[in-house]
């Protein structure tokens, strides 16, 4: 009998670099979706704290950090990555498990910013956008999620099926960015 | 004439470049026009439509004469102005509209007929004989009009496109610009400043002012030394902001490497920008406007602050005996620029009766420039005084008429300009633009003193606005001359005096559209062409508006003006629309098989954004109609895999999961026991079908969606809606897990045989019987199972995580090979739906109800739901509406073709007798012949009965009989069995 | 006066100074027959045909701004009869036959030229569905063929066959289809409406409508009170709030439309293209400027201007499709004020009042309407009877979904169609 | 044009999608008759000014929201959440 073997979204493509700036995929481990139940917001915080060490992460923020981080993705959706869900949240949450949905890329370099601001329409600036700020926007014609990681780098989630767009786009902004020197 | 000790310009760079394949040599810093100018060349182009010579008429982006075409072969870039175009070594440029060369132009016969081609002249001609308006008038007004010519091939250059975003957006950096940016500086504020021009400093490079007792390039350079140290100032030059939208966005773009041959690889040729700020400052400046008066237009004559442009800036002097006319000091500025630089003074003609006289030159008070000659260049002028007429030999004429504020970005969003009389001048109201105050000339101060203490101003109400403090600055000493302008806007006399230079449009244009009452002022400008040439009317709008004002006898301010339109300067749409090119226009959706696929060499077609593969071919076959009838035969006498990722997968938790369902459902969801599967039927509100799917109940709690590929983003928003909007109350949460599952259809009598080699405990009708789900082991993976079918064969979806897709499809073809049957794609997957009758979005096209598609009676009758009540309405149900059907060919001809219209047997095919059409076709393998699903008139109730399909486009008439759409094992046994 | 290239030979030997006004610029009188409110190619072509067919020429029409200011002076200039559904189909085909004699009937040379219009298509389902049209377009009398892509190539050899996101399959060929000069359309119709005695009243702005006992009795206008027996409203971008003055709420939401024109070029594009995955059209005007459009902005709006997101789908549907114009520089752009109806198609009725009408509802397509719609109109106030051509732009089909006329297939939300 | 989503600060306009007016929020009884339905699917005020319209984050947090606007100006004069307007 055969055996299945995983393949992760971005097999092949990546690494990459482009002067300053380099794109990566990121094992993030697990992710799983967790939108609470009416009136369940409160049990459901208290129970990722106990378990798993994290708030409740508020609009636009992401808690935790590198293994074990839940990054805000909309009004009633946090992604836990890292660490499966403890199952003291499962009667607090609908929980879904995404880990295979998302396209995970970490992109680094000291241009990043600049190769970022040719991609998405919002201030991604460190003033602005701080480490352990995140977004639910656009990368180019994409939605998706974005996270500051640290002062010179960003986590970048989009689907799982459009991967080959996301390195495509990228990189065409990176060389732009490298090419002026 | 290149004049010693004048110009910014670097002479220690001699930079050799071409002109219509004439090499010339230049300095670094000259633009193509200053360098062209330094070689005495002043026939730059030819007009558009009298195809007059033309030279320089002024040293910026507004330029409307020397348009030229940069570069060869594939990457010309035409319609490029020669006052913007830096020099660089091999810069090739060419002269446009003109034929077979620029000082011998064969269609500067139109000159001569230009008594019978005036304003609209084509409106009133070229009607008889009817059909030479394609055939011979059109084409030769096409071949005649135009600048310069696309190269035909694809753009070779690259562009790109970003976003920044600001506390202060100043635009322009003059004096004034450069002021507000070194306050807001200073102050901490985030601040952006452009200019258009490839060195900060405006007017300041072009004139002989001091500022603080220094020369303006020297103030100008200690400014931007210190605005370059902030890290919160960017300087952007090479940069034009060219339109203003809503909520401080601003459009911009950055020209990267006109100015060079260098082509780093990847490098953008262009940069578009979106600019969100906050606050921000206009401090564009002004542009001076000509004086008409007859043969206004010819090489050697332009605008006054042209000539010191090309003077202080470049060391040119463009002409060696030059006269200056106009109404303003001005001309005296210009006056003494020339004669520090030793230039010679024809005369200067002042139309001011009190104008100021010198001791340095005579000065013609009340006079007036009334004609010109030359042949391709200035030769002389005639001056009109009180005394009479006396023609002046000169080569260059310096005019005045006066300064236009830069008002157009405050016109972008609506805001109409004010007219104001002690400038003869429009300039901008307040507030037109939220957030952005404007400052310097732009707002209609010209002295440089007036400037620089805007440009404070400004700088303070926008720290002020911003929350920040405003530091104290010294306001640095520069002249504070008043402005004194006599109006002046044509000069009256016989012959043609030009206005729109580019267009040819002249006062006596303007007039005669007066006459043919066309008097407002956009009737004018559309009927003469006024204003619509590639300087959208820069240098001639306002003249044009006062001459019109003039002949109908109304003031300006009444008159008023046309509108400002973004661009402020022209964009190329490779810059706009930067990214998108090839495939970069959408992105670009792979399912876990496609590299499997590609492999396979199975053509792929679109699907939303996904793609699927169409067939796969086998060795030996070689039309895609062999590769079908193979797969739908496979599927119906063993085993088929098809990838079918896909389709939409909504995971809808929550108590109230159930309750949502049956409100966006038209059917019952509530009541579908767990473990299950159902068919859902989805209506818009207006209730028409708007997608259809099975929904599978995982848990209590728990059901899962699919959707259709295409509709599976609408059905998404839809369902938010439904509950954030419409039931907000109910406790329940949508996620998209589309993306989170590798789902592969397993079709065929042999399906659960496959299977359940690789299910880790095996199935059979009892635990799965027909649309049951549930989880399932496979290959020691956790998934999922749904016995369904698109096919009508026993069949079964299986769902993998993702990760694992690759992995089972490849597992999946080989166990379906071996078992007889193998891979299906898109092409057989038609042909199986259609034998059965099932439907998709070529039948629920949007214009259908449940009850044309034979559904009406899924429509609960014991709940409500989006789409029920006005599915209702008597229109939406009655007799008379096309109505779902099959069709079988019986006649002589057995070919069908979806698009075709039916019509009775008897009846003319015509459209008062159309009855319908067909929807999907396919050939049959399974019962050897074409089958078509389509909507007749009342078609359920026509079974038996014979149509004519008739396609008038492919030429072919069948004749059908109308039947049940279900053509295969109507009894569905082979999908229980 | 006469129009004709003798004509023009004439004046230039005379120095062009007999010339008359192409239309008078008359009082308001007290009352007339009819009033038309709304200065726009519809309201003109209504007043010019009511004088034309049906000898009524006691009529005013009364413009807020200057006559042809609205929608037929910012638009794409495109003429076509490429409809599939029973309603729209029969219309556009007698307004392009309409069309056809336009320059003969007025006089006027509005520079119609069939230059033929090519819609891609990018799949077997686009295929089918083109077809279909095709199809009725035939059926109905007008023009089409279907060309493969080879055919396409062919004649479009411009197009991205290579790398196109959406590749190309073919294309529906409408020989008959081409453009005009928009304002000539308008200036056209007044000079004719004038010269059968229509009094064109511009910088006249209705304030009211008088309605007495549910019948038309005049209007208040910025000119005065001016009595009619009969109103007609054909004011598109305005038409809810004309509506609002006889109390009446309208199936419609009004969205801006941006289109563009490039700087001039020698001639490099010959047809009228259009490509549906990219929502964008094209043709060179004869000018030289490249004209296009696309899309909606989406949003409601009076302000008769768009913003970027719209500006750069366009842009990059014309990159992706015909790369060979990146190098065209967009000189200018404008937005139209969009009357968008639920189902996408217009309504040309009486209403509850006696005597007043509409027409209004045009969508994107009016410009294409004007003849159709004037001439169907003028009909219809003329003898209180639909058009032969006109029985499908119904008011009430959405009350009671008889006769919805959706060729989008979007349903009732405004701004998909 | 700029919209303040409610969860997620201003954001391009290019992140969201427009439904139309906001009377999509009032949806009738079923049995509430012909006028009413026609009213509320097909029937707008269309206002030229302020109007309530319904804008969907799509390209962000995915919330509805009622977004209150000026349509002869494009000023934003209020951001509501629909859930919150119709709780």
């Amino acid at each position: 009998m055969g055996k299945l073997i995983a393949n992760t979204p971005c097999d092949g493509l990546l690494p990459l670099t482009v002067g300053s700036v380099t794109l990566s995929e990121e094992d993030v481990g697990a992710i799983h979706s967790i939108s609470p139940l009416n009136g369940k917001q409160k049990a459901l915080s208290e129970a990722l704290k106990a378990a798993h060490g994290m708030a409740y992460p508020s609009a636009n923020r992401a808690t935790g950090k590198a293994g074990d981080r839940a990054i805000w993705f909309g009004p009633s959706h946090v992604m836990l990555m890292g660490p499966a869900p403890d199952v003291t949240l499962f009667g607090n949450a609908a929980i879904v498990d995404q880990s295979d949905a998302w396209t995970v890329v970490r992109v680094n370099g000291a241009e990043v910013e600049d190769v970022l601001a040719r991609v998405v329409p919002v201030d991604l600036r460190l003033s602005q956008f701080k480490r352990g700020h995140t977004a639910r926007t656009l990368l180019f014609h994409m939605t998706a999620s974005i996270t500051r990681v640290g002062e010179n780098a960003f986590q970048i989630m989009v689907f799982r099926s459009m991967a080959e767009t996301l390195v495509h786009d990228l990189k065409r902004a990176m060389e732009g960015v490298a090419a002026r020197g | 004439m290149r004049v010693d000790g004048k110009g910014l310009i670097d002479r220690t760079r001699s930079i050799p470049f071409v002109f219509d394949g004439v090499s010339y040599n230049g300095y670094a810093g000259d633009t193509l026009a200053s360098a062209l100018l330094a070689n005495g060349v002043r026939l730059m182009g030819r007009s558009f439509k009298y195809h007059r010579p033309r030279g320089v008429l002024t040293a910026g982006s507004e330029e409307p004469n020397a348009l030229v075409t940069v570069g060869m072969g594939a990457g010309q870039e035409p319609n490029v102005r020669a006052t913007m175009q830096e020099i660089y070594p091999g810069l090739d440029a060419r002269s446009q509209n003109r034929w077979p060369s620029l000082n011998f132009d064969v269609m500067g016969i139109n000159d001569l007929a230009a008594p019978f081609l005036g304003a609209g002249f084509y409106y009133k001609t070229f009607m008889w004989p009817k059909s030479f308006w394609e055939k011979l008038y059109e084409p030769v007004i096409r071949r005649a009009a135009g600048l310069g010519a696309l190269s035909g091939e694809d753009n070779p250059d690259k562009y790109e496109s970003a976003y920044a975003f600001c506390d202060l957006l100043v635009i322009g950096a003059g004096p004034a610009g450069l002021m507000a940016a070194l306050v807001a500086g200073r102050a901490g504020a985030d601040v952006i400043l452009v200019d258009e021009n490839s060195r900060v400093g405006g007017r300041l490079l072009a004139e002989t002012y001091e500022i603080d007792g220094k020369p303006g390039p020297v103030w100008v350079d200690e400014v931007l030394a210190e605005l370059a140290v902030m890290d919160n100032v960017r300087i952007m030059t090479r940069t034009t902001v060219a339109g203003a939208y809503d909520q401080g966005t601003f459009a911009a773009l950055e020209r990267v490497l006109h100015h060079t041959d260098r082509r780093p690889n990847g490098a953008p040729i262009e940069t578009y920008l979106r600019i969100v700020a906050k606050r921000s400052i206009l401090a564009a400046g002004a542009l001076e406007r000509p004086i008409a008066f007859r043969d206004n237009d010819r090489p050697g004559i332009m605008t006054a602050g042209a000539v010191r442009a090309y003077l202080n800036r470049w060391g040119v002097s463009p002409g060696n005996n030059v006269t200056i006319f106009g109404n303003t000091d001005d001309i005296h500025r210009t006056a003494r620029d020339l004669l520090d630089a030793g230039v010679h003074i024809a005369a200067v003609i002042d139309s001011r009766h009190d104008a100021p006289l010198s001791d340095d030159y005579e000065v013609l008070r009340g006079a007036q420039v009334c004609g010109s000659s030359g042949r391709k260049g200035l030769e002389s002028i005639t001056v009109r005084r009180p005394s009479g007429e006396d023609r002046i030999h000169t080569d260059c004429l310096a005019m005045t008429g006066g300064w236009n504020p830069s008002v157009h970005l405050t016109c972008h969003m609506n805001g109409r300009p004010v007219w104001k009389r002690d400038i003869e001048a429009f300039v901008p109201i307040s507030g037109a633009v939220p957030g952005m105050v404007t400052a310097g000339a732009c707002s209609g101060s010209f002295s440089t003193a007036a400037c620089l203490r805007q440009g404070v101003e400004a700088a303070e109400a926008a720290l002020g606005d911003l929350s920040l403090k405003a530091p104290k600055t010294a306001m640095p000493q520069a002249e504070d001359t008043p402005y004194e302008i006599s109006q002046l806007w044509a000069v009256p006399g016989k012959g043609r005096a030009w206005l729109d230079f580019q267009n040819d449009v002249t006062v006596k244009d303007i007039k005669q559209a007066a006459t043919e009452n066309f008097r407002s002022v956009e009737h004018m400008k559309r009927y003469t062409t006024q204003g619509m040439a590639t300087d959208q009317g820069k240098n001639s709008n306002v003249t044009a508006l006062a001459i019109l004002a003039d002949a109908t006898g109304r003031g300006i301010s009444e008159t008023g003006t046309t509108t400002f339109r973004p661009p402020y300067s022209p964009i190329a749409i490779a810059a706009l629309g930067a990214g998108a090119e090839g495939k970069g226009f959408k992105p670009q959706r792979f399912a876990t098989s496609h590299k499997a696929t590609v492999a396979r060499q199975a053509p792929l077609i679109e699907a939303g954004l996904w793609y699927r593969p169409s067939y796969f071919p086998e060795k030996a076959e070689t039309t895609w109609r062999q590769s079908c009838d193979r797969e739908v035969n496979m599927v119906r006498q063993a085993v088929g895999v098809c990838d079918v990722s896909t389709l939409g997968k909504i995971d809808i938790q929550g108590p109230d999961a159930g309750a949502i369902l049956d409100f966006v459902y038209a059917n019952m969801f509530s009541t579908l026991k767990v473990g299950r599967t159902r068919y859902g039927l989805m209506l818009r509100e207006d209730g028409f079908v708007m997608d259809d799917g099975t929904t599978a109940r995982l848990g209590e709690t728990h059901y899962l969606m699919t959707t259709t590929t295409a509709a599976a983003g609408d059905v998404m928003k839809h369902l938010e809606f439904a509950h954030q909007g419409l039931r907000p109350d109910l406790d329940v949460s949508f996620t998209s897990v589309t993306e989170q599952w590798a789902q592969f259809a397993v079709a065929g009598p042999k399906s659960r045989e496959l299977l359940n080699d690789l299910l880790d405990s095996a199935i059979d009708d009892e635990s799965w019987p027909f649309m049951a789900c549930g989880p399932i082991s496979v290959l020691g993976v956790q998934g999922r199972l749904f016995r369904i079918s698109f096919s009508g064969e026993h069949a079964y979806e299986i769902a993998v995580p993702a990760r694992y897709g690759a992995s089972l499809f490849d597992i999946l073809t080989e166990r379906a090979q071996a078992l007889g049957g193998g891979l299906y794609g898109m092409e057989a997957l038609n042909v199986l739906r259609i034998e059965k009758g099932f439907i998709t979005h070529s039948e629920i096209h949007g214009r259908t109800t449940a009850y044309d598609i034979g559904m009406g009676r899924m429509v609960s009758q014991k709940k409500d739901c989006i789409g029920k009540t006005m599915s209702e309405r008597p229109g939406l149900e009655g007799s008379g509406r096309e109505r779902l059907v099959g069709l079988k060919p019986i006649g002589e001809s057995r070919e069908l073709l979806a698009g075709a219209h039916l019509y009775n047997e008897e009846a003319e095919p015509v459209r008062i007798n159309d009855q319908g059409y067909l929807t999907s076709v396919c050939y049959s393998p399974t019962l050897e012949t074409m089958l078509g699903l389509g909507f007749l008139a009342d078609g359920p109730d026509r079974y038996g009965a014979i149509v004519k399909m008739v396609d008038h486009l492919r030429g072919v008439t069948t004749l059908c009989e109308v039947v049940n759409p279900v053509f295969f094992d109507p009894e569905g046994g082979r999908v229980r069995g | 006066m006469r129009f004709s290239g003798l004509r023009v030979l004439k004046e230039g030997l005379t120095g062009n100074k007999g010339w008359a006004p192409h239309w008078r610029e008359p009082e308001p009188k007290s009352e007339y027959d009819i009033v038309i409110i709304g200065g726009g190619g519809h309201g003109l072509s209504t007043a010019y045909y009511l004088a034309k067919e049906h000898g009524l020429t006691n009529i005013a029409v009364l413009e807020k701004g200057y006559i042809g200011g609205g929608n037929i002076g910012r638009n794409t200039t495109i003429v076509r009869a490429n409809y599939f559904l029973q309603g729209n189909s029969e219309f556009y085909s007698h307004s392009l036959k309409l069309w056809e004699g336009l320059e003969e009937d007025l006089n006027y040379n509005v520079m119609h030229s069939q230059r033929g219009i090519i819609n891609l298509f990018h799949s077997d389902g686009q295929r089918d569905a083109a077809a279909r049209r095709g199809n009725m377009m035939i059926s109905q009398g007008d023009d089409a063929i279907l060309l493969n892509r080879d055919e396409l190539r062919r004649m479009l050899p411009y197009l991205n066959f290579d790398d196109l996101r959406f590749p190309l399959y073919g294309g529906l060929y409408h020989p008959r289809g081409g453009t005009a000069r928009h304002d000539a359309v308008a200036w056209g119709y007044a000079r004719g409406a004038d010269q059968r005695g229509v009094d064109l009243i511009q910088n006249c702005e209705v304030a009211g409508i008088d309605i007495e006992n549910g019948v038309v009795r005049g209007v208040q206008t910025s000119r005065g009170p001016i009595r009619a027996k009969k109103v007609a409203m054909v004011a598109a971008g305005r038409s809810g709030q004309v509506a609002a003055m006889a109390g009446m709420r309208l199936p419609i939401e009004s969205h801006v439309l941006q289109a563009f024109v490039t700087e001039g070029l020698k001639p490099c594009l010959d047809h009228v293209v259009t490509f549906g995955m990219g929502h964008f059209y094209i043709s060179q005007s004869d000018k030289g400027g490249l004209v296009f459009g696309g899309d909606l902005d989406f949003y409601a709006s009076y302000a008769a201007r768009g913003n970027l997101p719209t500006v750069e789908s366009v842009m990059e549907a014309g990159m992706t499709l015909m790369p060979m114009i990146g190098k065209a520089r967009v000189l200018r752009s404008w937005g139209g004020i969009m009357d968008m109806t639920p189902d996408g198609s217009p309504i040309i009725d009486r209403t509850d009042i006696e005597g007043l009408y509409m027409n209004c509802g045009w969508n994107y397509g009016g410009f294409k309407a004007v003849p159709g719609s004037g001439n169907v109109f003028a009909h219809l106030i003329a003898t209180d009877r639909y058009h032969e051509n006109a029985t499908g732009f119904r008011l009430d089909r959405f009350r009671t979904g008889n006769g919805i006329i959706d060729e989008e297939g979007k349903g009732s939300q405004h701004n998909l169609h | 044009m700029r919209i303040t989503c409610p969860y997620c600060g201003e954001r391009d306009r290019r992140e969201f999608y427009y439904r139309g007016a906001a009377v999509d929020l009032d949806r009738p009884a079923p049995d509430a008759g012909g006028e009413a339905w026609d009213d509320f699917v097909y029937q707008r005020e269309n206002p030229a000014g302020p109007i309530r319209e319904l804008w969907f984050h799509e390209g962000g947090c995915g919330a509805w929201i009622v977004v209150t606007r000026n349509t002869v100006t494009h000023e934003m004069i209020d951001v509501q959440l629909a859930s919150e307007v119709k709780a």
